[in-house]
């Protein structure tokens, strides 16, 4: 029964990992890659491996994603690809 | 074979490196000097202590460091270095004492410079003539290269760094590009470079890889100005006189000489070179450059590039001596090392002298010099009396052992060389002379009334123009030395 | 063609490494934005330590903490199949610290190239090197 | 205490790391002291170490004291120990050198420049003496983020190359990471020893084929091996001075090892140079390495750009020296790094002094050096005739090794290339000779007249140290038989011919 | 680019398409890799170290080492950044904005002068859109102590659950990033400081490798916690323990620090002044 829920996070991941790529506006990369972060970390969590998945929640989704706002914040939201 | 263990070698090589410190932190210009004359007398009388018992049939070893497996810096003093060791430590006194006046007679800037690198040039000449392998000859030669481009471009300015842009380019890109392979290409052969008698390579190589490292080595030494990788030495005249004395008749060029006859006997032996059926090609490329050159040396007006010519030539008596592969040619090679340097140095120190009074640099400007200048210009006649091969002067004996070298060794075509060429020695020496002592002096070529150079730079050439006379007659030691060396070479 | 599916399928979670390290590495090269940049390295990274924590996983196995460990009932025996392996756990704690060390030092050099520049863009940055 | 060498050589300078930061916070003063005597701590165990190599063998050290492959091991052998001092001679001599320097630019920022300074010496030392795949990783993602702040702290373009530098090497560290993994998921082990008894029976797999290309790629961008070169130039001569004396020849070179290690040690030879038969196209791109490495050297009017393009082509002769796969060449090419980092160090460090007296880094600006600075340019000299190969300073020598090591392989392309850049070489270095020695007898009495006699030399305690690494190069010359014979002999395998 | 970008990940696709074939299957128990060392901390762990949850035991004390560098990776990022980033200004001669936070009135002075500092009514600020908001503020001073809190737990309880010294440091970094970025980062220095923070990151790594250190100087080998028995009067099992729970601590304290210094830089680009 995980099994779908599994393939469905895996689709989100790459869904917002896509995104976060692709989206004209720095801002919302940053958002998008700490949802993608976040994903990660579901994905983590399922397959048992739950330090990792705990850690990457605090740091990649948490941390990062702040690190990355403030540094757009200093800079720029403006991007051409 | 007798061989005896000493430091003698080594310290003779370091004499002239230890005392660059003492020269280079010297405050006035006589304690200078002082030092520059107790290290080349030291370093002779050093190299000549040695000499009775190379005389006696014994070999100097001193194995300094074992730098690679089975390869060390290591020195080995026999017949033939001696023989060169013994030319260079003489000659540096002597061109010590020149250099003081010439470089004191045109006020020349970086004296100190000028001393210090002559010094670090003779250590590296010694170095080379006493080294027991290609290795540690093949460090001295680059060390030479390296030590005399300073000298070469002592005057600082665009000529003389276009000169020493070439000056390097042929010396040491010909020794990284075309010795260190052909060094390597041999030690991976033999998994040896000590210099024996009769050669390390025989019969580890094909005849094709001899021939190709064979040129590789004559090319490569491109001091020795072998054509096409002459044209370096004609531009290194721009070098202050003595510089051009020592280093580009006496020093540089006859160490890539004897670098070539050092690796032609002591690495490829002559009985393999036999073998192979090496020596015509050899001989081609020597006569070509003999000829060529005295050719070349026919049609120029500076006496400094007419010399530098001149000596493009006579190098590649030597070669040819050695290329002969027979022992009275061999005999012939190395001692005209010996002959060519005293006879070639007094040329240039001349044609220095010539400068210092006059200031006049072309043959054109020199009508009737010889008679402000009669010392200078009788040694000038003794020189050129040398150079051609002429009785009175040394230089006959040692084309006469070429000749009969080249008869030994039925190379008719050589003897025609040999001949010819000193048929050009002469028409490009004597109308110099000519135009000195018997054309009358044109007044308005002198401002000034011109009287002999210093005394520092005639004493100098009128000493190796008696030299060069005496050794007609008495040739010893070098004609003993060369025997010694050319009948172990060449197993006779 | 059913096999090679099944093989496909058990493998899945490999086959999405590896496409997140395509993207990330086609952000890293592609894009000009630094910012953007910096998010597909860190894409990247993130795509190995998936790829570890797919190493280490077991169907059907319990979290790798010892069940009862604390209750000191003596040494009833592990059995080590029963818990998912936790040394590539552990690496991958070490790899999330570096991967977000790398980018705080990579969003400094962003903020100190914008300080000098004005500018994000690869290619106005450039522009503005020409320019001095 | 000896027994803890191979531990304290890395602890000295990370605890000291943090004990110089607190320090300064106190007293800016203090930082470089206590950088000092960390790095000559750690430099005296280095040799220690070395001493007790080649005395007893190889020394293990097992941290925690977990026996391998449970805990982390650090095994110690001749080649590690070797360029283990190489390192730390190179990181302390050049502290000492740039005191001056490092005072005048960062002067309010001692003490986190020191502190990286000192953790990337840490970072680089581990990564030497690590006998643990993994360890390996992190320490060099240590060496790597102090680097790139290092690199990135300048005016200019710095940050822009620093930021493409971490992002070459991250791509470059992730690489060798996933190889790693590879290795793990056939494996089980992360420990070297443990890896190269386990993988003989796995070669045919293709996960082990791909962990070595995989590895090989990652550290080849590190390293800065030909087609992954872009970022070595940019970042090495942008940094500023102090840095990429110390960066410069360091860290390639310590790339170099890591690839060494990993071919000779993990996948043992008979996998990378038999079965992989990657050795001919290895040799051809450090053919091709070193020929574009020497062609841009040409190419550009600018001190350091030159020096970091012969960089590039540096790395070829050692990657192309141990893809030759015979004792020759993988002896040239370890004793090449020793002889590199020295090199690199004098002619960065004579480099650096010459840029911050005359002030700018433009070949042509250094006119009449030869007066101005006699003993830097002497020393330049020195390190330049090394890197052309002239004996006996040690770059010949390594030269000769490599190019035995091409002969006896065959490789003739491999020796036309190294003396090829040994020309170019020659012409590098004599193009700035020339300027040094020449110029000021032409038209610059003018208006630089007064700028250039304003220039003097370097401070003493930079000239000391100038000296002693050209007296190094002589010396490594020298004795390079007796390293030879005495440690690189014992560094490689037996079944290597 | 877009060219070169696609070849190049196609090539790197490709050659990790290559391997994967090759693969055991994703979750087998009997991988190669789960049959070798891992097991061996699986049966180990508990009476080597007495820790259950296996993670941290690896962690801190089979590849304590690691986690040793991994924490000085994160400082030296600390220190890299206020490396790259601070500015120091010796003294500040710009104008100075006010508000007084009651009527949301705006006082600007001139050439450096400045109001006392601690004033509960006035807030310095840096640019004049900054709004105020009261409910963000208190909401966050609410959150903060809890977040903290709980940050200490799984600190301390890394031993049993999933956390650890890391987890927990990040997590209460982020309680202290949260108040600055409710408040501003001038009120957030009150609580810590630049210096502070830097101190307690070295401090941090300093316990960890100090750790390690005493290790050895009691005769064992580096971070062999079972010598610091005599130390903290048990044995050595549990010695391991508690030298484990010490090096979280540290690893705790320094994270948390970095974390906090590195915002304190990216946000206000090195100025360090009123953030985010």
């Amino acid at each position: 029964m995980i099994w779908p829920v599994d393939l469905i996070i895996m689709v989100l991941v790459m869904i917002c990992g896509i995104g976060a790529i692709m989206v004209r506006d720095l801002l919302g990369a940053g958002i998008l890659f700490g949802a993608y972060s976040f994903m990660m970390c579901l994905l983590w969590a399922i397959m048992g491996a739950v330090d990792v998945a705990f850690t990457e929640a605090s740091v990649g989704a948490g941390v990062s994603t702040v690190f990355l706002v403030a540094a757009v914040f200093r800079t720029s939201r403006r991007t051409k690809d | 074979m007798d061989t005896l263990i000493s430091v003698k070698p080594l310290i003779a090589v370091l004499v002239s490196l230890l005392a660059i410190p003492l020269i280079g932190f010297s405050r006035s210009p006589n304690v200078r000097e002082g030092w520059t004359f107790l290290a080349a007398v030291i370093k002779f009388a050093l190299v000549a202590s040695m000499l009775p018992a190379v005389l006696h049939g014994k070999e100097i070893i001193c194995q300094v460091v074992e730098v690679l497996p089975g390869l060390s810096l290591a020195f080995r003093v026999d017949a033939f270095g001696m023989l060169f060791a013994l030319v260079a430590s003489f000659l540096w006194i002597i061109t010590s004492a020149y250099s003081i006046g010439y470089m004191r007679g045109l006020d020349e800037h970086a004296q100190t410079r000028y001393f210090c690198f002559f010094a670090v040039s003779l250590s590296a000449a010694i170095g080379v003539a006493f080294s027991a392998n290609l290795l540690t000859m093949y460090l001295f030669y680059e060390m030479l290269s390296l030590a005399t481009y300073p000298l070469v471009t002592h005057h600082q300015d665009e000529e003389a760094r276009t000169s020493g842009r070439k000056y390097l380019l042929y010396t040491v890109g010909a020794s990284i590009g075309l010795v260190l392979p052909a060094m390597l290409v041999t030690y991976h052969f033999t998994g040896n470079l000590d210099f024996s008698p009769q050669g390390v390579l025989a019969g580890t190589a094909s005849r094709g890889t001899v021939a190709l490292l064979l040129f590789m080595f004559v090319f490569g030494f491109a001091k020795a100005a072998v054509m096409p990788l002459h044209s370096w030495l004609p531009a290194a005249m721009v070098a202050p006189t003595p510089v051009s004395a020592l280093l580009h008749a006496v020093a540089v060029v006859k160490v890539g000489v004897f670098s070539i006859v050092r690796v032609i006997t002591g690495i490829f032996g002559t009985d393999m070179l036999q073998a192979f059926d090496l020596s015509t090609p050899l001989l081609f490329v020597a006569s070509t450059t003999i000829l060529v050159g005295s050719f070349i040396a026919l049609s120029q007006d500076n006496l400094k590039r007419m010399l530098a010519f001149s000596t493009i030539a006579q190098l590649s008596y030597i070669v040819l001596g050695a290329a002969m592969l027979s022992p009275k040619g061999v005999t012939g090679g190395m001692v005209h090392i010996a002959m060519h340097a005293f006879g070639k140095i007094t040329l240039f120190f001349c044609a220095g002298a010539i400068f210092v009074a006059t200031g006049k640099k072309n043959i054109s400007e020199m009508t009737g010099i010889g008679r402000r200048m009669p010392v200078t210009m009788t040694a000038f006649f003794i020189g050129a009396l040398s150079i051609i091969g002429m009785p009175p002067c040394g230089g006959f004996l040692s084309k006469w052992t070429l000749v009969l070298g080249a008869l030994e060794a039925d190379q008719i075509a050589i003897l025609a060389v040999l001949l010819f060429s000193s048929l050009l020695n002469a028409a490009y020496f004597m109308p110099v002379v000519y135009r000195a002592f018997f054309c009358p002096p044109e007044d308005a070529l002198f401002e000034a009334r011109v009287q002999e150079a210093p005394l520092f730079c005639v004493v100098p050439l009128a000493i190796t123009a008696v030299i060069s006379l005496v050794l007609l007659v008495y040739p010893q030691p070098f004609m003993q030395l060369a025997v010694m060396s050319a009948a172990k070479v060449t197993g006779l | 063609m059913e096999s090679l599916l099944a093989n496909f399928l058990a493998k899945y979670n490999y086959w999405a490494y590896i496409g997140l390290v395509m993207i990330g590495m086609y952000a890293m090269i592609a894009k000009r934005n630094l910012v953007k940049k910096i998010i597909g390295m860190n894409i990247v990274q993130t795509a190995v330590i998936l790829f570890y924590v797919s190493i280490a996983a077991k169907k059907g196995k319990t979290i790798p903490i010892i069940a009862h460990g604390h209750e000191d009932t003596g040494h009833h025996a592990v059995q080590a199949l029963d818990y998912i392996s936790p040394l590539p756990h552990v690496l991958m704690l070490t790899a999330i610290v570096v991967s977000v060390a790398t980018l705080g030092v990579a969003l400094a050099l962003a903020i100190k190239v914008y300080r000098q520049y004005g500018t994000l863009e690869e290619d106005e940055i450039a522009m503005r090197i020409e320019e001095q | 205490m000896s027994a803890h060498f191979p531990g304290l050589v890395i602890i000295i300078p990370l605890v000291a790391a943090f004990l110089i930061l607190i320090g300064a916070l106190l007293d800016r003063r203090l930082a470089f002291p206590l950088t000092a005597l960390a790095l000559l701590g750690s430099l005296l165990t280095a040799i220690g170490l070395l001493g007790k190599v080649i005395q007893t063998g190889v020394v293990e050290y097992h941290l925690a004291g977990w026996a391998p492959p449970v805990g982390i091991a650090y095994r110690v052998d001749h080649l590690n120990a070797l360029v283990l001092v190489a390192v730390a001679t190179v990181a302390f001599v050049n502290l000492m050198g740039t005191r001056e320097l490092v005072k005048g630019l960062f002067e309010d920022r001692l003490g986190p420049f020191y502190t990286l300074y000192i953790l990337l010496i840490a970072g680089l030392q581990g990564i030497v003496v690590t006998g643990d795949a993994f360890n390996l990783y992190v320490l060099l993602e240590i060496a790597a983020l102090t680097g790139y702040a290092l690199v990135g702290m300048s005016e200019g373009r710095a940050p822009l190359s620093s930021l493409n530098y971490i992002f070459i090497g991250t791509v470059g560290a992730s690489l060798y990471l996933l190889g790693v993994g590879y290795l793990y998921l056939v494996t089980g082990t992360l420990n070297m020893a443990d890896l190269a008894v386990r993988l003989p029976a796995l070669y045919p797999s293709k996960v082990v084929v791909s962990a070595f290309v995989i590895c090989l790629v990652g550290l080849c961008i590190k390293m800065g091996f030909f087609p992954m070169h872009a970022w070595l130039p940019n970042a090495y001569s942008h940094a500023p001075d102090p840095v990429s004396s110390l960066v410069a020849p360091l860290v390639t070179k310590v790339m170099i090892y890591v690839m060494i290690r990993m071919m000779l040690f993990v996948f043992t030879p008979a996998f990378a140079f038999d079965q992989m038969a990657i050795s001919e196209p290895m040799v051809w791109l450090a053919i091709a390495a070193i020929v574009a490495g020497s062609f841009m050297a040409l190419s550009t009017r600018r001190l350091k750009r030159m020096l970091t393009y012969i960089i590039v082509a540096e790395v070829g002769y050692m990657v192309g020296g141990f893809w030759l796969g015979n004792r020759l060449g993988i002896s040239g090419a370890i004793l090449h790094i020793v002889n590199d980092a020295i090199m690199t160090l004098c002619v960065f460090l004579s480099a650096a002094a010459i840029i911050s007296k005359v002030g700018s880094d433009a070949i042509d600006d250094m006119q009449g050096l030869f007066k101005k600075m006699p003993v830097t340019m002497g020393v330049f000299v020195v390190a330049g005739l090394s890197i052309i190969g002239v004996p006996p300073t040690c770059g010949f020598f390594s030269k000769w090794y490599l190019i035995s090591g091409a002969v006896a392989a065959g490789q003739y392309g491999f020796m036309a290339a190294l003396l090829l850049s040994s020309l170019i070489n020659l012409v590098l270095f004599f193009r700035i000779f020339e300027i040094a020695y020449f110029e000021p007898f032409h038209d610059h009495h003018g208006d630089h007249g007064h700028f250039v006699s304003a220039v003097q030399e370097a401070p003493f305690e930079m000239l000391v140290t100038l000296v002693v690494t050209a007296v190094l190069l002589f010396a490594l010359g020298i004795y390079a038989g007796d390293i030879v014979s005495q440690i690189i002999d014992h560094a490689i395998p037996v079944g290597i011919t | 680019m877009r060219f070169l970008a696609l070849i190049t990940i196609l090539m790197v696709g490709g050659l990790l398409f290559y391997g994967t074939p090759d693969f055991p299957a994703w979750g087998d128990p009997e991988s190669p890799a789960s049959l070798h060392v891992s097991p061996y901390y699986i049966e180990h762990a508990v009476e080597d170290t007495a820790v259950p949850n296996i993670v941290t035991a690896v962690l801190a004390d089979y590849r304590g080492y690691d986690t040793m560098f991994e924490t000085a990776v994160i400082f030296s990022a600390g220190i890299a950044c206020l490396f790259l980033l601070r500015i120091y200004r010796r003294k500040s001669t710009t104008t100075r904005l006010y508000r007084h936070n009651l009527t949301g009135i705006t006082l600007r002075i001139a050439k450096g002068g400045k109001l006392p500092e601690g004033s509960a009514e006035f807030e310095r600020i840096d640019s004049l859109w900054v709004p105020y908001d009261m409910i963000i503020k208190v909401t966050s001073r609410l959150v903060v102590p809890f977040v903290q809190l709980f940050a200490l737990y799984v600190i301390a309880h890394g031993h049993h659950s999933p956390g650890g010294g890391f987890q927990g440091g990040v997590i209460f970094g982020a309680a202290i990033i949260l108040y600055a970025i409710s408040n501003d980062l001038r009120r957030a220095f009150r609580r810590l400081n630049e210096k502070a923070a830097l101190l307690a990151s070295a401090a941090g790594v300093l316990l960890y490798a100090g750790t390690g250190l005493m290790c050895l100087l009691l005769g064992g080998n580096f971070l062999d916690y079972s010598k610091l028995a005599d130390l903290l009067y048990t044995d050595a099992i549990m010695a391991r323990s508690h030298g484990i729970l010490i090096v979280e601590i540290g690893v705790g304290l320094a994270v948390m620090a970095v974390m906090v210094s590195l915002y304190y830089n990216l946000s206000s680009a090195g100025r360090h002044d009123e953030g985010l």
